[in-house]
């Protein structure tokens, strides 16, 4: 694939009302960038999980400290990173682990937002750097 | 979109609470704490009707899910109303349809519960 | 004043379509921060405006250059910042000039986007740093 | 929102021009291409109906007045239709409510052009 260039990035300050504005900017960006209508659904949550999971350890670890979201839209994929400055997280050990329906098991940290972003992204990385946590997701663009 | 949560209770000691807009990281707290407070109040038979709900992440979820443990405790129940295949979709991506009962009407869930009487 | 933190930034290449992008983020933040319905329209115009400029100016000289938009929900004002990396430029002479509605005068470049900016805008900032040209513009927030 | 540009010629010799959507950076070329398309078409007296133009920026006004200057170079005219409030703001901010004639409807328009021949 060819090499993408950034085009839109949003940086927040961790609340979870700049949620909101990450998943409106993700989506309107996907849809002018030739996302199909019937996946922009996907995106708003895909986008939305990440960025809710990224506010949720900058809270905890460093509020100070600004979420990233960068939107790269592609020759034939719409790709959005969002990364956390938070490192040590396992992430990609916790998404490993598939949600079970068993209530039993609901006591425990279900990692929900994992599962949602793994059913809905076309296409996820999730990536621990020694600065924080990635993760990628994209879908395919129908260019005219 | 703000979330806006209310609720009755039936007859038949069924309490209904409607949400409507959306259910995410932002708006989540309000709900959590309608169930919470609910609970307190013992209502323990919950029916959450979903179909004005734009919007559902997994906080939301998250938030259902500790609402049904918290009715369980007191061997209560908390079912769902929902026809929105985008909503419904999220429920089964997660594993959660197999968890709560879905309805497609507040009266269908009555029927059903009278059934189960 | 009470320092005020940027709450969210953005970025994007110096592309017309992004500076729709940019409208849509500055009205949701705006409308979220607690500025009145009533001035929403004159938020999305006057940075819209800012932001046109800049991509203009951005795709003559440093096309690879992106063009940041930073969005800060103080406690009275929210302010909007659009900076571009072209130094050198004189916004603040042109904006200066007073709009004639002489037909005349049309065949000049009018800078109509100042004077868009200037009319719209509660309080607005023109600064020209090394760096780039700076236009910082602010409304009044009704905070609940 | 894009851009729609439709026109049609009244006997009167009126070229309207219809304008729906959001004239900004990003669409403005396209109302240039056509206001400079009926010009090279002899089309020299322009009204242009702005009456569902939902948003309009400096670009748009620029395009306007650069039509404006195409027809006055064959003795024609460019009129706009428009009665929102919050379009007419910024024709007025920017000093052009005197450079343009700007009128409550097509009707009134041609009223106005019958009277002056
Ligand atoms: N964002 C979330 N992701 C995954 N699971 C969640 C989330 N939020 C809540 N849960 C699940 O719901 C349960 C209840 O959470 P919560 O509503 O915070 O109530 P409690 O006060 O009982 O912890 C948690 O134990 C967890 O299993
Ligand atoms: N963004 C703008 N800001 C200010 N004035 C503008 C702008 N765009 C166009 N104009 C004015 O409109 C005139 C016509 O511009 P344009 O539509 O590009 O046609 P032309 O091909 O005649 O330059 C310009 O000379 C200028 O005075």
């Amino acid at each position: 694939m060819a090499p993408q260039i950034a085009t839109v990035e949003l940086t927040f300050s961790p609340l979870p009302v700049h949620v909101r504005t990450a998943r409106l900017v993700a989506t309107a960006v996907a849809r002018r960038g030739g996302v199909e209508e019937a996946l922009l659904d996907e995106v708003r949550l895909a986008v939305g999980e990440a960025c809710s999971r990224a506010v949720e350890v900058h809270q905890q670890q460093c509020p100070a400290e600004p979420v990233r979201v960068e939107l790269r839209d592609g020759a034939d994929r719409f790709e959005v990173m969002v990364s956390d400055r938070v490192p040590n997280d396992d992430p990609a050990g916790e998404a490993a682990t598939e949600v079970s329906p068993d209530l039993a098991e609901l006591n425990g940290d279900l990692n929900l937002g994992f599962a949602v972003i793994a059913g809905l992204a076309d296409d996820v990385d999730i990536a621990s750097t020694p600065a924080g946590v990635e993760i990628t997701m994209s879908w395919p663009v129908k260019k005219d | 979109m703000d979330l806006k949560v209310s609720d009755y209770t039936t007859d038949d000691d069924l309490t209904v609470i409607n949400v409507e807009g959306e259910i995410d990281v932002y708006t989540a707290p309000k709900l959590r704490e309608k169930l919470i407070d609910l609970v307190n109040k013992g209502k323990y038979h919950l029916l959450v009707d979903m179909e004005k709900v734009e919007f559902l992440d997994s906080t939301g979820l998250g938030v259902l899910v500790g609402g049904l443990k918290r009715v369980r405790a007191h061997d209560g129940s908390l079912e769902l109303v929902c026809t929105q295949e985008r909503i419904l979709k999220i429920f089964r991506i997660t594993g959660l349809t197999k968890v709560f009962g879905i309805f497609d009407s507040v009266d269908d869930a009555r029927e059903h519960r009278k059934k189960q009487k």
